[in-house]
């Protein structure tokens, strides 16, 4: 058996299900893998820990990876599962936000550690600064959840369709009292959760063989929890260590995830990746654009 | 003459974990102004409780005791009197003369009046010079005298003082003698004073009352027959070594052998 | 004591720096010229080994101890990974450093040396010592920079992002450690003297105080956060919070310090309550309302950074911190660290100078180092 | 007895009251608008204080909602579960327990070092007050990483953080306790010849023991933040700071007092055990009682 | 006679930070196997520093100091000495008969020898029964006799003792004095005795060494007449009393008024 330990952008979740049902069910023992799966959290940057030899596969978002090759890390997308963006921005009606023009001046919360770069792309595209100025609007660092807005601190929050959103409509808001921008659908989405990996161990066929077999077990997992998600969402409870997962909210996780996924295809659709690298140029985050920062060999292998 | 203290069948009982410690019992003393009178006995025979009674730091558990006519605690309240502690308690965060100073500022004297005071209690203790050293800054006989001096800066009537000169080497002591005999000849106060040592005891008093421990009670009074003016070589005389003697006896009685006692 | 005038451990010291010199000669021989300063080094420590027959002055041990640090750090190589004959170089100059130090606080001991001046050369050249392992084990070892970048870097970052860092101390330091400390122990002592007057209040107090100031209380942050909103205050709050019931329980114990027969003094005057507090008790409270105002010195700070985990805007140590390991920008992490390590040292060190002018009587204080 | 526990009952009643007014207080926005969407108006003060202590999500939870979420999460479960805050207290206690022993070690080392070597005196203690203002919280998930890569994963990093911050009260404390020997006592040794290892063991150790269990009190307390700091930066394994922070993460207010007050729980029965071992301690040294 | 402490031109100088302390000049002294000596004379004049040369605990900067025919240091080395500090020192943690057992457990005795010599020398010091008890379970006195008997204990030949009976009283001081003569005479030790009691000096000793400070020096030394066996009222004897008078002289032509001095 070929051991891979894969590290996770976040805290045990249905968010990570097709990895989590793939694992339980036994399809990586069946592709005879032998699959370390570790949690990340909101400290734990994946990139450090695959360059720290801790992990082989890691989960992040696009930017964060592109980000981290360019400061030294050789990171490179293997397969990338999810198709859209989960990020939306939204707001509720009491602040007057209906559209991007209502924007200046207003309190706007957005998460950091690596998940900062599409609120940064758009409002550059957008041409609102955020560096405080007159016209501009004001950036909060915010918390994982939707207190915040709760609260009345921001205006304006991120929150996740697969996530946090599910809490706002716990909380009794709903598209009814909510402006809501979805980044995928104002075309402003960057890649989130692909699969990473260190750009010299794909000089080994080995390790290649060991990561096409894994993305193939991962694909059947995703197709899994698509099929069965009550039994997707036991899992991933099952799975978390913490105890914290709560099988009502993993439910509707599961629900709207696979409505990113693309079970049957991991490949990188190309247009997506251009316009996010595009978009990583414009906000400087990266300042060249990458070479051989994605590979397909895994991807065609499966084809 | 006037009584300035007066002890009717006072009595003193500490509780303690393991039983109750009979500190003071029965003791019937009459102090009158312008009184030199001596505690003497063995370690634990009450000497510093009594004077601790008298000064309201510790309240009888039966008997009376009365100070200037009225309740000890009355007496603390009208500052009837000054305290020498066996201990010169001089606080370090002070300089010598703040020290000196501290029950004039709390009583509420003007500054001028606590400027004249410290300075004229310096001089008669012998320290003028000192004024801005710390206390550390100062040897063990010189701090001794400091907290002298301290006790004397608001001129109470009456001193209570425990042991002032233990710590003091014999050349010293009797120097530090001679000057209170002086002082007190002067300003008509009355003394009351511990000490361990019988010689000091029959130089400066006018009485000399030996204790005894288990319980603590008085066991002699001895009125001096020494004129009041004393050159220290009164300590040679008949009359003199008659009266040390007879201390002596009532101290040795008083004093039993067990360990406990010493 | 022997002939050359050596502790025993001076002497082994002494040994093991001689003799790394002459290993790393020995085996760097293959690769002669490549490093010429190392080579001089090498040479210069090997010859050092004459103490055994000369007298070897203490400052030749320094002389060497820097030149060995600095000739290492100019040949280390700028890719792949260090010579193994560096590693000897490291190890002598190391052994240099520390017996450089073995002697000079001996000779300081006995007198040869001044105290002042000299004794701080020695801390500072263990923490270069640290520096210059660090630099050199990071670079030499090829250590990943985004796991620990060597010092050179992270100075460079330091030197580069001047007007960031500033902004983030303003943000940090000004406006959540100095308002939320200063709250904190002035309520902490104010309570304190509050419930010292009543014994009944005392008695329920003190349990409970001793209970909350073993709490972890960072584990509020959030709630802080939640309550307080993102801004300043939230941090400062959780300063509060985190200084207060360490100010509370010194200065509880504090104000009983005055011994028995001080009080009694005061009793003696007839003073009344607040004559003796301020007079005797405050004062005598002194040393222990200082110690806590040093614990809490370190408290608030990491406190503060703490809760910017929980949610700022977007400035602040603990923000800069906390999205720079995100953006793997770790060096500017480090940055941060050094500053926070900087700021939170002068501010110790400031409390520990006025602790020594206002507590000037206390033993500790007049005798001996603290 | 009577006389210590009727003060601290009256503090805690009163903590309880204002902790009641405040959950009124505090949650009253938020009830409003749940009974404004509801279109309940004019709810009797009494009801809706009730409902205010009966939120979801409450910015400050009433305190019985705390004490059920604990008694279900501690004793309703099985204590192997991962919703037993008893299965994740006991990952944070051996942490902790794990970096007090670390942490307690390497400050007696420390403070030996410095008391018998006047080099590391003085190089070392400027640098040790430095290292404790370091923030821990900012390093915490780099040493995680760092010793992840080199295959240390588990519970030893966590006790390694913890001992981080629980050294240094063990190394001011020893090193004063150690150094608390008066001269005279140190004389007297010298006039029998006693060796360093006599002086070491039969004067300075006994003398530094008030001064370990002191330290050691206050130093286990600061190895349980450790342990709490080290689990907010590794979520995997579980432990009271995972449920702290994914309680924050999910808006679970009840969860988050929860754990702080099982934490605190842990707290005080740790420093009760180190200060009976001090007590133990003191007898058989022959402390007054 | 052998001579057991003898120093030549001895001198040991402080330095501190405002100017340098001259504890000890220019002292010749010999001590010989036997002699009681007392050392006297007004606080600061240098007697525990002189005892503290001869145990090695300080250095002397001029001169020369030799214990048993060696350096103080080999002497040292040898156990040559038992040295009664001027306060107790006892172990709180240690019982009574422990601390008196410490200088043996050093000097690795094995435990049989060990009990056997606690044993004997408690008993020696009437301290018997309170073998188990802790230091602050036994009065002042009682702490001062446990620290003799722990200077005893392992029979040095040379006993150093500095102020042994300062903090008791004038009692329980008598009774110890001659218990301390009857074991001088039994035993035949050497003591160096120091004391701030002129009664006290003349009656033990067979030779009394008055110094004075500023710098400190030997100023006087008087061989006593006094036969070596004492009853205590031997105290009142015109010959007691013409050796005190002439300590006393000595004492006061050493001691000047100036302040530094107390
Ligand atoms: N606060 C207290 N609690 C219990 N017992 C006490 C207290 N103060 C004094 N005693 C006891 O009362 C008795 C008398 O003590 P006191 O201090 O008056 O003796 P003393 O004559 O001054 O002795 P010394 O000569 O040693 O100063 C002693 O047995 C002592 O143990
Ligand atoms: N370690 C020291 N450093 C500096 N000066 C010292 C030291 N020890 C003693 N001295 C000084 O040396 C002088 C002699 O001190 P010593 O203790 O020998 O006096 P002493 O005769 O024993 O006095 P006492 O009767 O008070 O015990 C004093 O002036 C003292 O201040
Ligand atoms: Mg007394
Ligand atoms: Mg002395």
């Amino acid at each position: 058996q070929d051991a891979l330990t894969l590290q996770l952008k976040w805290v045990t979740q249905a968010q990570f299900a097709g990895y989590l049902v793939a694992e339980s069910k036994g399809f990586y023992d069946e592709e005879n893998l032998d699959v370390t799966i570790l949690p990340g959290g909101p400290n734990i940057a994946p990139e450090q820990v695959i360059a720290g030899g801790g992990a082989d596969i890691i989960v992040t978002w696009m930017a964060a990876g592109m980000a981290a090759r360019e400061s030294g890390v050789p990171l490179v997308n293997i397969a990338q599962p999810f198709k859209r963006s989960g990020l939306m921005m939204i707001c509720p009606e009491e602040t007057g936000i209906t559209e991007v023009a209502d924007f200046p001046g207003h309190t706007l919360g957005v998460w950091f550690f690596g998940n900062e770069y599409p609120f940064f792309a758009w409002m550059n595209k957008e041409g609102i600064p955020t560096d405080g100025s007159e016209g501009g609007v004001n950036v909060l660092q915010q918390s994982f959840d939707i207190q915040p807005m709760i609260q009345g601190q921001a205006d304006c929050i991120s929150v996740m369709t697969y996530n946090e959103y599910g809490q706002a409509l716990d909380a009794g808001y709903g598209p009814d009292n909510l402006t809501i921008f979805n980044y995928t659908d104002m075309g402003n989405d960057l890649l989130e959760d692909g699969l990473y990996v260190m750009e010299d161990t794909l000089d080994d066929p080995a390790k290649v063989d060991a990561y096409t077999r894994f993305v193939k077990a991962s694909m059947k997992g995703w197709a899994y929890a698509l099929e069965n998600p009550e039994e997707a969402a036991e899992i991933v409870v099952e799975m978390d260590d913490t105890g914290a997962a709560e099988y009502e909210h993993q439910l509707y996780m599961v629900g709207e995830v696979t409505k990113l996924v693309d079970a049957a295809d991991p490949a990188l659709d190309m247009d997506t990746y251009d316009r996010t690298v595009q978009a990583l140029l414009d906000q400087e985050i990266i300042t060249a654009t990458p070479e051989g920062a994605y590979t397909s060999v895994v991807t065609d292998a499966l084809k | 003459m006037t009584s300035v203290v007066s002890a009717q069948n006072l009595g003193l009982t500490f509780p303690t974990g393991d039983g109750d410690i009979v500190a003071l019992s029965d003791v019937n003393l009459t102090i009158n102004k312008g009184d030199f009178v001596s505690f003497i006995g063995p370690s634990g025979c009450g000497k510093t409780t009594f004077l601790r009674t008298i000064a309201d730091l510790e309240k009888p558990t039966s008997g009376t005791l009365s100070v200037n006519g009225m309740s000890p605690e009355e007496a603390r309240k009208a500052r009837a009197y000054g305290y020498v502690f066996q201990a010169a308690a001089l606080y370090p965060w002070r300089t010598i003369e703040k020290n000196i100073a501290l029950p004039l500022e709390i009583m509420g004297h003007s500054a001028a009046k606590q400027a004249e005071r410290v300075k004229r209690t310096m001089e008669l203790v012998n320290l003028s010079g000192f004024e801005k050293k710390y206390p550390w800054q100062l040897s063990g006989g010189m701090q001794q005298r400091a907290s002298i001096a301290r006790a004397l800066s608001f001129d109470a009537d009456l001193l209570l003082m425990d042991e002032p000169f233990g710590a003091l080497d014999e050349i010293v002591r009797d120097h530090l003698n001679s000057e209170l005999l002086k002082l007190w000849a002067r300003t008509e106060k009355t003394i009351c004073f511990v000490t361990h040592s019988i010689p000091e005891a029959v130089y400066l008093s006018t009485r000399i009352v030996v204790m005894s421990p288990r319980p603590g009670r008085v066991t002699d009074i001895i009125e001096s027959t020494l004129p009041r003016d004393r050159p220290l070589d009164i300590r040679e005389t008949p009359e003199f070594l008659a009266i040390a003697a007879r201390v002596r006896e009532g101290l040795r009685a008083g004093h039993s052998y067990e360990e406990g006692s010493v | 004591m022997n002939r050359t005038g050596l502790t025993a451990m001076q002497f082994a010291l002494a040994l093991l720096a001689g003799g790394a010199a002459l290993l790393g000669l020995a085996f760097g021989f293959t690769s002669f010229g490549s490093a010429p300063q190392l080579t001089v080094f090498f040479a210069l420590g090997a010859a050092s080994l004459l103490r055994l027959a000369l007298p070897f002055s203490l400052w030749l041990d320094g002389a060497l101890m820097l030149f060995g640090a600095v000739a290492l750090i100019l040949a280390l190589p700028e890719e792949g990974a260090m010579p193994a004959h560096f590693w000897w170089a490291l190890v002598a100059s190391w052994a240099f450093a520390w017996l450089f130090v073995e002697r000079l606080s001996a000779a300081i001991r006995a007198g040869h040396l001044p105290e002042t001046g000299t004794g701080l050369v020695i801390p500072v050249i263990f923490g270069l010592a640290l520096l210059v392992a660090w630099e050199v084990i990071t670079r030499g070892a090829n250590v990943p920079p985004v796991l620990l970048p060597p010092p050179s870097a992270i100075w460079a970052r330091m030197t580069a992002e001047v007007p960031t860092l500033w902004a983030d101390f303003v943000q940090t330091f000004v406006k959540s450690v100095l308002p939320g400390y200063a709250i904190g122990c002035l309520a902490g002592l104010a309570v304190a003297i509050a419930v010292d007057r009543s014994p009944f209040l005392k008695a329920g107090v003190m349990p409970i105080g001793n209970f909350m100031s073993a709490l972890p209380i960072i584990g509020i942050a959030p709630i802080m956060v939640m309550w307080f909103g993102f801004d300043w205050q939230s941090k400062a709050a959780v300063v509060v919070a985190m200084t207060f019931f360490p100010m509370l329980v010194n200065t509880v114990a504090g104000l009983n310090a005055a011994s028995a027969i001080e009080r009694d003094l005061m009793h003696t005057y007839a003073a009344n309550n607040w004559q003796t507090l301020m007079k005797l008790r405050l004062p005598a409270a002194g040393p222990f309302i200082f110690n806590a105002l040093k614990i809490n010195s370190t408290l608030a700070l990491i406190g503060a950074i703490v809760a910017e985990f929980f949610g700022t805007p977007i400035v602040g140590m603990g923000f800069r911190i906390s999205t720079g390991v995100g953006r793997l920008a770790i060096d500017l992490v480090w940055a941060e660290i050094a500053v926070a390590a900087i700021a939170g040292s002068a501010f110790y060190g400031v409390i520990a100078l006025i602790e020594r002018g206002v507590t000037f009587w206390h033993p500790s204080v007049r005798g001996g180092r603290t | 007895m009577a006389n210590r526990v009727i003060p601290v009952l009256t503090i805690l009643l009163a903590i309880l009251a204002f902790w009641y007014a405040a959950a009124i207080w505090m949650n009253a926005p938020w009830q409003d608008r749940l009974n404004a969407r509801a279109d309940l108006i004019d709810v009797p003060f009494a009801e809706f204080a009730a409902q205010t202590w009966a939120q979801d999500k409450p910015v400050l939870p009433a305190p019985h909602q705390v004490v059920s979420e604990i008694w279900n999460a501690t004793v309703a479960l099985e204590i192997t579960s991962r919703r037993s805050l008893a299965y994740h207290g006991w990952i944070t206690l051996s942490a902790t327990l794990l970096g007090f022993a670390f942490g307690t070690a390497l400050g007696v080392a420390l403070a030996v070092a410095i008391i018998h070597n006047d080099a590391s005196d003085r190089s070392l203690m400027p640098w040790i007050i430095a290292s404790q203002t370091i923030p821990i919280l900012a390093i915490a998930p780099m040493v995680v990483v760092g010793l992840g890569s080199v295959g240390l994963t588990g519970l030893v990093p966590k006790a390694l953080i913890s001992m981080y911050l629980s050294f240094f009260p063990v190394v001011v404390g020893m090193v004063k306790g150690l150094r608390s020997p008066e001269a005279i006592q140190l004389d007297l040794l010298r006039t029998y010849d006693a060796n360093g290892w006599q002086v070491f063991w039969k004067l300075r150790w006994p003398a530094a023991m008030p001064f370990l269990f002191a330290s050691m009190k206050v130093g286990i307390a600061i190895s349980l933040i450790g342990a709490v700091v080290a689990e907010l930066s590794n979520a995997s394994g579980g432990g009271l700071g995972v449920r702290l922070l994914t309680g924050s993460y999910n808006g679970q207010t009840v969860q988050i007092w929860a754990a702080l007050f099982i934490a605190a729980g842990l707290a005080a029965i740790l420093v009760a055990i180190v200060g009976s071992a001090e007590k133990w301690v003191n007898m058989r040294m022959g402390a007054r009682a």
